[in-house]
């Protein structure tokens, strides 16, 4: 079998990400399944009209998993020739500027969110007003709470590449990224489910 | 999954472990060794440690249920005091005796079957059965345990709170549960503590599935495939699987249903309910859909309890017999179908709540299909023992004690599993009965299986056989005692979940509970020995050898206990099976799992 | 002064306590008396069916009805509580414990009238557990169960309410705590007739409150010698 | 040891098993039309997974007897056949008993919950609450008046929120705190509930049916006996729930309508 391209799928935090992936799909499937029924249930259920500014949060979101992109192809890079020239990796170059943009575009992603929920609620819509806002804040609530762990993975990924002490933090970073695109797939499921189903 | 050899890429393979070796130095400092440690063998015993206070809290409970089901009017001494509001006089109030039941089912099922068989020995066994280090994430690990013992503390507190404990059972019923005070003692601050208590225990129980899952994908040593990997791995790996998926769930339930009592939302309470002559400010919400929420964690979690127990009774079965275990694919695929029709059968516990009577149908099949594995499991152990030659130790006790009671309590889930008679059974003593014995001794057998099997290697002391061998055949007789007659009340048409037996056509019952109790106080007294075995064993029991069992698995081939990362820097390579037993060996009848020499393998 | 009060009170709490249908006692001067009677039909009481609590049941040989509204000859209404809203002096609250009593599955009395502060102890006489649930909202919310032969519940109550009683075990079960910030009331017995005695003279505001038909007021100067004051509710019959 | 593990599950065994054959506790003498089918399914299954039971406790027991080690070194037997047998004993006999017991059993459970409401049955509404239930008879008008729960009035005895100052199909309503019904005529419940869930179990009428809130669940029976029995609450509803009860009064026709018309007098 190829070892290179064994070596980041059988690392451990690939698969504990994966794993992470499944619990998450399936509490948000939970979630999903309890309102269908809870639509069914009750004839409570009034639509609530999407905020705006989602639409512009979704697209800080698909940012930010492209300059996470950019940010991993160019570290690649760096580590490669750092590994050739046999130099410790230095903590900088535009990797890390890329990495850190991701994290800003993430926050600035939560603060839309913030923002959208201001917006409901000057429309008087709370999170018991009505069926269809109580799903609305509980989606939007828990994808930020794991969007900020996704923030939390990249900052420790930064302090590795500052400490830059047990080799390059390949697998960390592979890791993060990987559960940060997830983050943005996850956000575009909800964002149909709340656009059909709210 | 297919037979392949797991560490593939030597090369880059190396440089990782050198990684993960210089991450891996002992701590110092008391704090970080003991308290906050991030080995996988103190976090094991802190869950064991944990389980046993759990475990001594519900059964305490249980006595004190037990003794108002027999007395109803005598006065318990001191209780008064404890509970002046709630047992004025020492006498039990109904709803206190209702949240003695809910902290007790709660308490045992969370904090003892999960935490013991899983969080318990697995932690402290897999990572050095598959011949690794430590789990693939420690800071996780140790997390999960702090979690989890949080969880514990919460749902402790809700014995103080002025309101006291909830009383809507282990299986909290929406809207019952999620009214709020209205609905009476217990449901106000105590259930939100309850629900709050669980849903950080799925947090705890998902960081240690985590673990599990990647350090039997990622960690094994060389050598150990799949097919190699013992049962008790394999168990707890497959249990690993069933719980992040039931955890996944019962966590959102149990968010939703905070929210619903303290946030004013409605996803399980209906409109126009009537609390307590008060119109509830509710619309809409459903109570099937906790119902089903709740129940598709909850079967699953039956076998969260039970499966580590097959594991281990399989593991063990073999090493005491002297022989290999029957059919060891079959075993492993048994387990695993269990494990995926654990998911098809959650409606099983809904028969009568006014869900389409054809899905009821549609429910029972799969879940009498259920038994054909659990009975191919069972006929695998008996078949073990056949033709074996049967050292009986207090482990091997406890495993041929497992089968019978295991035994026992499926059987009367054939009953149970059939919509036309759990229409008369459903909510009678012939249930507390059957999963008492299923998931209740099954499991603690396996526990206790656990417990002689590994405490050597967990302190490096061997436990006392004769106390070992008088605690279990009491145990086994009080067992049979207290859950047995339980069935007979079920098919008098005994309901459970009375505080009192004041119906006319139920005080019959009162002398058969009055024996019920006699038995379960005898069999709570019993374990007595136990816990002074286990004191007295970790202070002043012999000195374990490093393989007193002459066992094949990589844990009896490290010192006892073991060293710090397990294998004192070596890695291990595999080349037998789990059950080399019956044949000569280098050292015996057998040969371990790490034996240098190249030989066949299981 | 106070101590006759405090006599005063333990009898009309002794009177109400038994709901006497019996004289009211001796109108002393500076007291209020009067009658309180309704126009209009009353809602027709029901049998109340015991048949769920066997040992309730036979200790009722006639059914008993529901007491929302008892009537009393010549339309006049029982369980009618009067007091003094304003006008007189607050008093400390009696130390006399108010006795609330459930026999046979009902509330003796129907209504229980207390002070502010002054001590409670409901009783169970049955042979089956009860559990006592006042409905308060300004006072704090209480639900405990009382099984047969248990030791009396002692409560008290810090503000004036007037608070529904019901116990969940037979949902028939309904009373009245009725909380007053007055030491000067009572209750009308069975022929709608109830006395405040002991009045200092001088100018009073007059609440009588019924559970169902709610409350009227007057004023009312009591001189040197009886001043009489009767109140008329309006009756519906659903 | 090993001999007396094997005394010790044998006795227990024996004694188990001797108790259900010697049936010291039974179900209570059924009333119902459904119950023998019920009866008879359990009965089936009590002696499919009796054998089951004695069986497997009692090979368990000769085994352990027989292979405990006697220290003689003799060598280990494989199982005959090795696990193959065991798969094949276990998937066919399980495997056909579920299917025997699953065609009888779902014939059964369609006679209770799948079989259309019987035309000429009699529609009684029953409402749950903590802790007690009641009972509503259409009247004279054969129609129920329509519930409002803002109007609930426990003390004054308005348990359904009925509406008789707007409502006239409420004004004859009759509500009892018993179930009345004739004997051998079908009758037919709807289940609801005011606060919790409860449930609706009369053992000797072999039914069981839980009240879900928010939903209406028909149930049907047809008592065969004049009798009075317990209707007891088998679903955890709160303090009260071990008191929660009332009682089935199965009547001869002639006396359920006396009955009928003395309830609606009142």
């Amino acid at each position: 079998m190829d070892t290179l391209k064994l070596s980041p799928p059988s690392s451990p935090a690939r698969t504990g990400v994966w794993v992470g992936i499944a619990t998450i799909t399936l509490s948000f499937a939970a979630y999903t399944s309890a309102m269908v029924v809870r639509q069914g249930s009750g004839a409570d259920w009034q639509h609530v009209a999407l905020p705006r500014i989602l639409y512009f949060n979704t697209l800080l979101l698909l940012a930010s998993s492209a300059t996470l992109e950019a940010g991993r192809r160019r570290l690649e890079v760096d580590w490669a020739l750092e590994a050739l020239e046999g130099r410790a990796g230095a903590f900088s170059g535009p990797g890390v500027a890329w990495l850190s943009a991701t994290m800003a575009l993430g926050l600035l992603f939560i603060a839309g969110q913030v923002i959208a929920w201001r917006g409901l609620a000057a429309r008087g819509l709370f999170l018991a007003t009505n069926p269809a806002s109580d799903f609305f804040y509980v989606f939007t609530a828990l994808h930020g709470l794991h969007l900020l762990g996704g923030v939390t993975a990249l900052g420790y990924v930064l302090a590795r590449l500052r400490a830059a002490s047990a080799g390059p933090p390949r697998a960390a970073l592979g890791a993060a990224s990987l559960y940060w695109h997830f983050m943005d797939v996850l956000w575009l499921y909800l964002l149909l489910v709340l656009a059909t189903r709210l | 999954m297919p037979d392949t050899p797991a560490p593939p890429a030597v090369g880059l393979r190396e440089t990782v472990e050198k990684i993960r070796v210089l991450k891996h130095v002992p701590p110092t400092g008391f704090l970080r060794t003991h308290v906050f440690s991030l080995d996988h063998k103190v976090i094991g015993k802190q869950y064991l440690d944990l389980a046993l206070v759990a475990v001594l809290t519900g059964m305490v409970l249980s006595w004190l249920m037990r003794f108002h089901l027999a007395y109803p009017d005598v006065a318990i001494p001191g209780l008064g005091r404890l509970a002046p509001t709630r047992a004025a006089g020492g006498v039990m109030t109904p709803e206190l005796y209702l949240s003695l039941m809910t902290m007790h089912g709660t308490i045992m099922v969370f904090f003892v079957l999960t935490t013991a068989p899983f969080a318990g020995f697995g932690n402290f066994v897999l990572p050095i059965q598959v011949g690794a280090e430590d789990m693939a994430f420690p800071r996780f690990n140790m997390m999960s345990f702090w979690v989890t013992l949080v969880a514990f503390l919460v749902l402790l507190a809700a014995f103080f709170v002025p309101d006291g404990p909830p009383l809507s059972g282990w299986t909290a019923y929406a809207p019952l549960s999620a009214i709020g005070k209205d609905a009476g003692p217990g449901q106000g601050g105590g259930q939100t503590l309850w629900a709050l208590s669980i849903a950080i225990f799925c947090v705890g129980q998902l960081l240690g599935a985590l673990n599990f899952i990647a350090t039997t994908l990622d960690l094994r040593a060389r050598g150990m495939t799949f097919m190699r990997m013992p049962y008790s791995t394999w168990a707890w790996f497959i249990t690993a699987v069933i719980g992040l998926i039931a955890f996944s769930v019962l966590l959102p339930a149990c968010i939703l249903l905070i929210l619903d009592r303290v946030a004013g939302t409605s996803f399980f309470i209906p409109a126009g309910l009537v609390v307590s002559d008060r119109l509830q400010p509710h619309s809409g919400g459903s109570p099937l859909l906790w119902q089903h929420l709740f129940w598709f964690f909850g079967h699953p979690e039956v076998y969260i309890a039970i499966l580590p127990g097959f594991g281990i009774i399989s593991h063990i079965l073999p090493v005491f017999a002297r022989k290999p275990l029957l059919g060891p694919k079959v075993a492993v695929a048994c387990m695993a179908a269990i494990a995926f029709l654990s998911y098809t059968v959650w409606g099983h516990h809904m028969f009568l709540s006014g869900m389409n009577p054809l899905s009821a149908t549609l429910f029972s099949v799969p879940t009498l299909i259920i038994t054909i594995p659990a009975t191919i499991m069972v006929l695998l152990w008996i078949g073990t023992v056949y033709g074996g030659r049967l050292r009986l130790t207090t482990a091997c006790l406890f495993c041929l004690g497992f089968i019978s009671v295991f035994v026992s309590g499926g059987i009367s889930g054939f009953f149970l599993a059939q919509p036309s008679i759990d229409t008369y059974l459903h909510g009678t003593y012939f249930v507390v009965g059957h999963f008492h014995f299923v998931m209740g001794v099954a499991a603690m057998f396996g526990i206790f299986a656990g417990t002689y099997f590994w405490f050597p290697k967990m302190y490096g002391r061997m436990m006392n056989e004769t106390l070992g061998k008088i605690h279990f055949t009491l145990t086994l007789i009080g067992v049979y005692a207290t859950f047995m007659p339980m069935h007979y009340l079920g098919l008098a048409g005994n309901v459970r979940r009375y505080s009192a037996f004041t119906d006319d056509y139920m005080k019959g019952s009162l002398p058969l509970h009055r024996f019920i109790t006699a038995a379960a106080l005898f069999t709570g007294a019993v374990q007595l020995i136990f816990l002074v075995n286990l004191v007295w064993s970790r202070l002043r029991g012999a000195k374990a050898p490093d393989n007193p069992w002459q066992a094949t698995s990589l844990e009896w081939s490290v010192p006892s206990p073991p060293p710090f990362d397990n294998f004192g820097g070596k890695h291990p390579v595999v080349a037998h099976g789990p059950d080399e037993y019956g044949r000569t060996g280098p050292e015996g009848d057998f040969v371990m799992q790490a034996a240098p020499t190249a030989g066949g393998t299981a | 002064m106070c101590t006759k009060h405090v006599a005063s009170i333990a009898l009309l709490v002794l009177a109400t306590s038994t709901i006497a249908a019996g004289p009211a006692p001796a109108p002393r001067a500076g007291g209020i008396n009067g009658t309180v009677t309704f126009t209009g039909t009353p809602p027709k009481m029901l049998k109340i069916d015991m048949a769920k609590e066997p040992s309730c049941e036979k200790q009722h040989p006639t059914p008993v009805m529901t007491e929302s509204v008892v009537t009393g000859p010549g339309s006049t209404l029982a369980n009618v509580v009067v007091y003094v809203s304003a006008g007189d002096q607050p008093g400390p609250a009696p130390t006399e414990t108010v006795r609330y009593d459930q026999k046979g599955c009902e509330y003796l009395p129907h209504v229980a009238v207390m002070h502010v502060g002054q001590p409670l102890e409901i009783y169970n006489d049955d042979q089956t557990s009860h559990n006592i649930h006042p409905l308060a909202k300004a006072n704090p919310e209480w639900n405990k169960s009382q099984p047969a032969g248990s030791p009396p519940i002692k409560a008290s109550y810090d503000k004036p309410e007037f608070i529904a009683v019901k116990c969940n075990v037979h949902p028939w079960m309904h009373g009245y705590f009725a909380v007053l910030g007055t030491a000067h009331f009572a209750t009308t017995d069975g022929n709608g007739k109830f006395t405040i005695p002991d009045l200092p003279p001088g100018k009073y505001t007059l609440i009588a409150w019924h559970e169902r038909f709610g409350t009227q007021t007057q004023e009312v100067t009591v001189g040197g010698s009886e001043a009489k004051a009767d109140f008329v509710f309006k009756a519906l019959p659903y | 040891m090993g001999k007396l593990f094997a005394v010790i599950v044998a006795v227990i065994t024996a004694v188990s098993a001797g108790v259900f054959i010697a049936r010291v506790w039974w179900l209570p003498p059924d009333i119902s039309v459904l119950g023998a089918g019920i009866d008879h399914q359990l009965g089936e299954t009590m002696i499919a997974s009796g054998v089951l039971f004695v069986l497997s406790q009692l090979v368990l027991a000769v085994f352990v007897w027989q292979y405990a080690d006697a220290g003689d070194g003799r060598a280990v037997k494989i199982f005959p056949g090795g696990a193959t047998p065991m798969v094949v004993l276990a998937t066919v006999l399980v495997g056909i008993e579920i299917l025997v017991l699953t065609l009888v059993g779902t014939r059964v459970w369609a006679g209770i919950f799948l079989s259309p409401p019987d035309p000429n049955a009699l529609h009684i509404d029953v409402q749950a609450e903590q802790f007690a239930y009641y009972f509503r008879y259409p009247g004279a008008d054969g129609k129920f008046g329509v519930p409002h729960p803002e109007l609930i009035d426990d003390g004054n005895g308005n348990f359904f929120g009925l509406d008789p100052a707007n409502d006239t199909t409420a004004r004859d309503d009759i509500v009892a705190a018993s179930l009345v019904v004739p004997v051998n005529r079908p009758v037919l419940l709807t289940l609801h509930a005011k606060d919790v869930g409860h449930a609706f179990y009369v053992p000797e009428l072999r039914v069981q049916q839980d009240f879900v809130p928010g939903l209406v669940i028909p149930l049907q029976f047809t008592a065969t006996e004049v009798v009075k029995k317990e209707i007891v609450c088998t679903q955890l509803c709160g303090l009260g729930h071990f008191n929660m009860r009332a009682y089935l009064e199965v009547k001869p026709p002639d006396q359920f309508a006396q009955w009928l018309t003395e309830q609606a007098a009142q």
